[in-house]
């Protein structure tokens, strides 16, 4: 689809600013709806959107696999380990205010903190997730399995009822 | 005392966190000695945690500090500290011997491998000892994805099968569960366990409840695994790498137990549960079809694995027949089996497990005459094979005694009867292996095998001698097992023997 | 209680009996998942509505505004919606494999070919 | 010391025969050793108790409030003890002999599984309760189930699987729950002299217990239960020599005498509505027993139905339920054991000397094989219940107690089965001595090995010290009486 | 009348035999869900749903289509039993319903207990207008973890599934 100018265009304009929504979902989900999950979904998303546009490969140039592994992992690390601290500062498990000593700013910390966690997460493994399902097609033609058009109109094609 | 709350909810966190790091680490080694480190550490809390709560005390955690009903808490008495004991000691005691079947099984990926193993069993903790229902929920799902990628693990293409059929049915349990949560909270507004058994008889005459009550058994049944909701167990277990299949049918069915009566006996309290559903007939018939039908199944199996997996069936049912007879007696009676379950269970599968991995299969007719090739792990298998018939001193002995004279405590003396039958229909199909592996001649075209190295067989003869051991000195089982009927039940039932 | 309100609860029990159907009936394993997801959904309304409150408006404080609906189905039913998709992806998944390896997602044709197979 | 030693002493020797598999000297060593430091232990044990009526009971531990491990010496158990013991030590070169000479593989396994359940018998014969009992009958029952499917023919497992499931069937479905409702009636398990149901559980009830537990205990043969022991012939000789001839049945009745004396009671015994029905059923199978044993051309399936008829007259004096005849039953016990175990050997003896296991083919054997019909022909005396046999004076009690309790039919009884012991036993000893050999006999048959033929003849020897000596065995039992 | 919208959507789905455009009715389904969910007042559900239903679940589905069969082959099985167990569950429901609480009621239970500590106490506490956010991240905060927790084993399984490399058809050992 690299071809197609108004389309990379279009796609030009538009990631960065999905990009930059999810960011503003991500961090402001304290102030209205949103949070890491969905912040964590509007990311993937234009990552998504621009392997549409520019290709598998491409994408894989900006975020490589490993990391796009590693970080789902991390993001839940990152949670965990916020949620230690707490217990480590003399306080529950996941008890964000003993992290600052003003106990409202301890908690405003803490929530963001662990939304981080959740949208890093979230991201990488839509983004995995994505990454896994497209790469197979492309896979499996190459070790010529059958195939089928999903776009493939041809009722003929149906396999033949038993 | 303080200390030990503060410790008690690591059980879980351990091994949940040091999942994702396993998953990280390269390699074959790490992960594992990572996964053997955090399952060890959780045991021994695990222990310290049961000692500590085995006079009837109750450990209460907020989590975030929130007092229940605003935040999550984990409450832990000798019921749910007994469960977790029995994952955590599993777990500890097969992982170390499961290294050498998970390189041959799972060549590639150990480190999602081991990760997905804690996850699993994390899952399996937090059912336990959260006081939550919701928090149920979420760690039944996380035990249970966890799972479903384990089991698709398997060597064999209908382990994907498996895997794929058991997730169907596992999700439609699990929303079960919630379509039951959603009654309750719809109800009362609280998903706190404590908090719900006090507000619950408040609305104890709406028919949601009764409705709820029946959703939430339903759900947890199919979990359980109690026939005739037993479908997805038998190929899951068959076809799933060998330590998965011995960690699951040791613990997996059991924490559905557990939270089973959890929610009947606590949440909803007997008085109500029972009178509002024909919930003590119900499940007394499903028990003894299961018990019958799992033997019998079992009987005509060919392959080893799926034979013990339809006696996990058939064991269900001791379990759940002692629930139905609604005492105390017959409560511990349920929860010695369940331990002991997981105990003899583990050890036949992880003897079967090193059967597959030295002679290459699980059929019975391939394992002619193999007891004088391996006569160690064959003889473990004996061993643990007597523990699930029950002939003394083996734990199974025991279950079987406490479970007989709680059903004549109830005066169903013809309950005696069946799982006497049943009992025997055990003895034929282990007795059947047994005289294949050690009567009959090697055919002369069979492929040579040889015994399994030692670091294969001691942790199978280690829990064989558990076996032996929680056969003759029942203090801890049955102690624990008394004690956690007493903390689900005592109050609402009264004391029993 | 007004009819109203019964037909709420009932056009949600319908989606969740359509849902479940599909999942028991269908023989082919995408549409499991879907039946699986329209189920699951059909829940998350019966969770959803409970937090509503006639006249209420969304649970972020803002000023002027007195009565907000119940958040804790929302967050509730933000995990179980996460639970979803978790389920759904590993489903998916699986169906791929499956695919690879009996070339078929439909149980009839995946049944012929497991009967032949030996324990 | 306590009896702790002597069940530990085979086991140990177990442990350490099927370690030394692989070297067959040692094995053979280990075999030899460990029937000598059990019978000092048990003579230790026999004296402690004589002298200074010391029980050395020990409580190993204890499973549930009123359920304990435990062993204690009483004078019942220490007969049977002595008996199984002083047996051990012949055998175990009988065997050896018999094994090897027969060709017999896997020798380690077979003398380690033949130690755990001589190993089994002391713990039957020291529980001090019934739960002890129980635990060891059932590793008696396991572990000479490998021994009878020993050969692992098609013929030997088939025997082997109807032995072992119907010793577990009635363990397991009759003699376990009765064992826990007694407990829950009672709370207890303990054995006491006086028993421990008197007064505590309805007559009614104990009626009902008292036919489960006498099916229960399957080791008895009472019929119909009584398949597996000609089931268990498919074994070698020596496995059904010791065992099925003294070990495993004696378990059986040894539990029988136990639990009637010490759990029932006799006087709570004897006023159960279905005593007179067990007690006929046990003269029943008496003559039943005998009357099959008659038509049995195979010699051992003719001893083992013998058996059968034998055990029978124990279960009889148990369920006689008087002083008298119970000590005729514990005498029997010690009497038939010697009796029946000869009759074994010297059936062993000919089949590996000879290949004959058939009465018909007996004919004229004498004259190649003088000594062992000799000890046959003692061993059946003993059996029957003639003197000069120790087996004259437990027939005697168990008569005497019969007609004291007024049970004149059960006196009748007796006297007609011994008459058919003679019908059964004496033709073989007739034959062998007085017909001609056939003509198409090998020539080169002569008496079987010495390790074979010594303890026949040792064993042959005892039946008749018996009858001398049976003053002290009388003193002994009358202490578990009085 | 969105319901009754829903309910016509989800039988079509169920019932079309092609899952390309059953896949498509299954995003229009969640999109309609998530509308619903915004007229409750739940707006952070109903972004989510719009998100995770119409967007992922679709894209998956999607590249799940393009490597398997996109008709249904099976034939077009109603099983009696099937419908006799989910009569009963939905007979089972709608007894449940006669006795659930009036819709939007405020005097439900749902409003009186724990609910409304978070609305009236989340500002004291963390300062937050959000109380979704607060629910979710702080007072049951370790579902939350599970969450994740539960994302990434699914991550996790996949990956295991996909990650190797395809063969053709392969029986028994792979």
């Amino acid at each position: 689809m690299k071809d197609n100018a108004i389309l990379v265009v279009v796609a030009r304009f538009l990631i960065p600013l999905m990009m930059l929504f999810g960011l503003y979902v991500q961090f402001h989900g304290e102030y209205s709806p949103g949070g890491g999950f969905q912040a964590g979904v509007l990311f993937a998303a234009g990552w998504i959107l621009f392997v549409f546009i520019y290709g598998l490969e491409t994408g894989l140039r900006i975020i490589p696999e490993r990391v796009i592994y590693a970080l789902a992992c991390l993001g839940v690390l990152l949670y965990g380990l916020i949620g230690l601290l707490g217990s480590l500062l003399g306080g529950h498990y996941l008890d964000f205010s003993v992290l600052l000593p003003a106990p409202r700013a301890a908690q405003q910390a803490g929530i963001i903190l662990v939304e981080l966690g959740v949208g890093i997460t979230v991201a990488s493994v839509v983004m995995l997730f994505f990454l896994l399902f497209a790469r197979r097609r492309a896979e499996a033609e190459a070790e010529g399995l059958p195939l089928v058009d999903p776009l493939d109109e041809d009722e003929s094609r149906r396999e033949p009822r038993p | 005392m303080t200390r030990l709350v503060e410790l008690m909810p690591f059980i879980v966190l351990l091994p949940l966190l040091a999942g994702p790091v396993c998953a990280l680490l390269p390699g074959r080694r790490l992960p594992w000695l990572l996964a053997v480190a955090a399952t060890a550490g959780a045991f021994i809390i695990a222990a310290t945690t049961l000692a500590g709560v085995m006079d009837g005390t109750t450990l209460r955690y907020a989590f975030g500090n929130w007092p229940p009903p605003i935040g999550i808490e984990y409450r832990v008495d000798a019921a749910n500290a007994l469960v977790a004991l029995l994952i955590t000691g599993v777990a500890t005691i097969l992982l170390p011997w499961a290294a050498p079947t998970v390189d041959a099984e799972v060549p590639e990926r150990q480190g999602v491998f081991y990760a997905l193993f804690l996850i699993a069993m994390a899952g399996l903790l937090g059912i336990t000892l959260t006081g939550d229902v919701f928090n149920v929920f979420v760690f039944l799902e996380i035990s249970s994805l966890a799972t479903y990628g384990l089991i698709a693990h398997g060597r064999d293409r209908r382990a994907l099968l498996a895997a794929f059929r058991y997730l169907i049915m596992g999700t439609v349990g699990a929303t079960f569960l919630l379509i039951g949560i959603a009654f309750l909270y719809i109800l009362t507004g609280s998903l706190n366990m404590v908090d719900l058994a006090e507000r619950l008889p408040g609305v104890s005459d709406s028919r949601a409840l009764q409705v709820a009550l029946g959703f939430i058994v339903v759900g947890l049944a199919i979990k359980l695994a109690l026939f005739p909701l037993h479908h997805w167990l038998p190929n899951a277990y068959t076809y799933a790498p060998t330590l998965i299949t011995a960690f699951l049918a040791a613990t997996a069915t059991k924490v559905a137990l557990y939270v089973m009566l959890r929610v009947v006996f606590d949440v909803f309290g007997p008085a109500y549960s029972f009178a509002a559903l024909p919930l003590a007939s119900a499940l007394m018939v499903l028990a003894i079809a299961g018990m019958f039908a799992g033997s019998w199944l079992a009987i005509l199996q060919e392959n080893l694995k799926r034979m013990l997996a339809y006696s996990s069936v058939a064991q269900v049912g001791y379990m759940v027949l002692g629930v139905s007879l609604v005492s105390v007696a017959g409560l511990g009676a349920a929860f010695l089996h369940l331990f002991n379950h997981g105990l003899m269970k583990a050890a036949l599968f992880a003897s079967v497990g090193i059967v597959a991995y030295q002679a290459g299969s699980v059929r019975i007719q391939d394992l002619q005459g193999i007891g004088r090739q391996m006569p160690w792990t064959l003889t473990a298998f004996a061993l643990a094979g007597l523990s699930l018939i029950g002939v003394p001193p083996t734990a199974g002995f025991i279950s079987k005694w406490v479970l007989i004279s709680a059903a004549l405590d109830a005066g169903q003396a013809w309950l005696v009867v069946l799982i006497l039958i049943t009992s025997l229909m055990a003895l034929v199909y282990i007795a059947r292996v047994v005289e294949t592996a050690w009567l009959r001649p090697r055919p002369a075209d069979a492929p040579a095998v040889n015994e399994a190295a030692w670091w294969l067989l001691g942790p199978v003869w280690l829990l064989v001698a558990a076996n032996f051991y929680f056969g003759l000195d029942t203090r801890l089982t049955l102690g624990g097992a008394t004690a956690a009927a007493e903390a689900l039940a005592g109050g609402a039932l009264g004391v029993g023997r | 209680m007004t009819f109203l309100s019964f037909f709420n609860y009932w056009a949600v029990i319908v989606l969740m009996m359509i849902g479940y159907y599909c999942v028991i009936v269908r023989g082919n394993m995408i549409k499991k998942i879907i039946g699986l997801g329209i189920f699951q959904t059909s829940v998350f309304i019966l969770f959803i509505s409970a937090g509503k409150v006639i006249g209420g408006s969304t649970p972020v404080l803002r000023d002027g505004v007195e009565v907000y609906s119940n958040p804790l189905p929302h967050v509730l039913i933000l995990t179980a919606i996460v639970v979803g998709i978790a389920t759904t992806a590993l489903g998916l998944a699986l169906t791929v494999r499956i695919h690879e390896a009996y070339g078929s997602i439909d149980d009839d044709a995946i049944d012929a070919a497991e009967a032949q197979e030996p324990q | 010391m306590t009896p702790l030693t002597a069940v530990a002493i085979p086991m140990i020797g177990a442990v350490a025969i099927a370690l030394a598999a692989h070297r067959p000297r040692l094995r053979d060593g280990l075999c030899f050793a460990t029937p000598l430091p059990l019978f000092a232990a048990v003579v230790m044990l026999t004296s402690a108790y004589v002298v200074a009526g010391d029980t050395r009971a020990v409580t190993l531990l204890e499973i549930m409030p009123g359920l304990e491990i435990a062993l204690a010496v009483q004078p019942l158990g220490l007969t049977f003890a002595l008996l199984a013991a002083t047996l051990y030590i012949v055998a175990t070169p009988y065997a050896l002999g018999y094994m090897k000479h027969g060709g017999y593989g896997n020798l380690a396994r077979f003398m380690a599984c033949y130690a755990i359940a001589l190993g089994a018998a002391m713990g039957i014969a020291f529980a001090e309760n019934l739960l002890t009992l129980y635990l060891f009958y059932e590793i008696l029952s396991i572990s000479t189930y490998p021994l009878v499917a020993h050969t692992g023919t098609d013929k030997a497992r088939s025997g082997a699987r109807t032995y072992l499931a119907l010793l577990l069937v009635t363990s397991v479905g009759l003699m376990l729950p009765a064992m826990v409702a007694i407990w829950m009636l009672t709370g207890t398990l303990a054995f006491r002299p006086e028993g421990i149901m008197a007064g505590r559980v309805d007559p009614a009830l104990g009626a009902l217990l008292l036919v489960v537990l006498a099916y229960g205990i399957g080791k008895a043969a009472l019929m119909p239960f009584h398949r597996w022991l000609p089931a268990a012939m498919v074994a070698p000789t020596p496995v059904s020599a010791l065992l099925h001839a003294v070990a495993v049945v004696k378990a059986g009745v040894f539990s029988m005498l136990t639990v009637a004396l010490f759990i029932f009671g006799l006087d709570y015994l004897r006023g159960l509505a279905t005593q007179p029905l067990m007690l006929y059923i046990a003269v029943f199978t008496m003559i039943a027993a005998s009357l099959v044993a008659l038509h049995q051309d195979n010699l051992k399936a003719r001893l083992a139905y013998s058996t059968v008829s034998q055990l029978a007259y124990i279960v009889t004096g148990a369920l006689l339920a008087t002083e008298l005849s119970a000590l005729g039953g514990g005498l029997h016990m010690l009497m038939h054991g010697f009796g029946k175990i000869t009759l074994f050997f010297c059936a062993g003896a000919i089949y590996i000397a000879s290949g004959i296991n058939t009465v018909s083919g007996m004919d004229g054997l004498a004259r190649r094989m003088p000594l062992t019909m000799l000890a046959f022909f003692v061993g059946a005396l003993c059996v029957i219940g003639l003197p000069p046999s120790g087996g004259f004076w437990s027939k005697w009690y168990l008569v005497s107690g019969a007609y004291s309790a007024g049970h004149y039919l059960v006196v009748g009884a007796f006297v007609l089965s011994t008459l058919l012991n003679i019908a059964y036993l004496l033709p073989p000893v007739t034959r062998a001595f007085l017909k001609p050999p056939p003509d198409d006999r090998a020539s080169g048959v002569n008496e079987a090995p010495a390790l074979c033929l010594i303890p026949l003849l040792l064993t042959a020897a005892g039946t008749l010290v018996l009858f001398v000596l049976a003053d002290p065995a009388y003193h002994l039992l009358t202490g578990a009486l009085s | 009348m969105l319901l009754l919208f829903l309910v016509v959507v989800g039988l079509a789905v169920v019932l079309t035999r092609d899952l390309l455009k059953a896949t498509m009715l299954f995003a229009i389904y969640s999109l309609t869900i998530a509308g619903l969910f915004a007229l409750l007042d739940a707006g952070d559900v109903a972004l989510t749903e719009a998100a995770v239903g119409a967007g992922i679940s679709t894209v998956l589905i999607l590249a799940v289509l393009a490597l398997t069969p996109r008709f249904e082959t099976t034939k077009a099985g109603h099983s009696l039993p099937a419908l006799v167990i989910v009569t009963i569950t939905g007979a089972a429901l709608v007894y449940a319903s006669l006795d659930l609480p009036q819709f939007g009621d405020p005097a439900n239970p749902v409003h009186q207990h724990v609910g409304p500590y978070y609305i009236e106490q989340t500002y004291a506490d963390m300062g937050i207008p959000n109380m979704v956010a607060a629910v979710l991240a702080s007072y049951r905060s370790i579902d939350t973890m599970g969450e994740a927790v539960v994302i990434l084993t699914a991550g996790l399984g996949v990956y295991a599934l996909l990650a190797t490399r395809p063969r053709r058809r392969d029986k028994g050992d792979r």
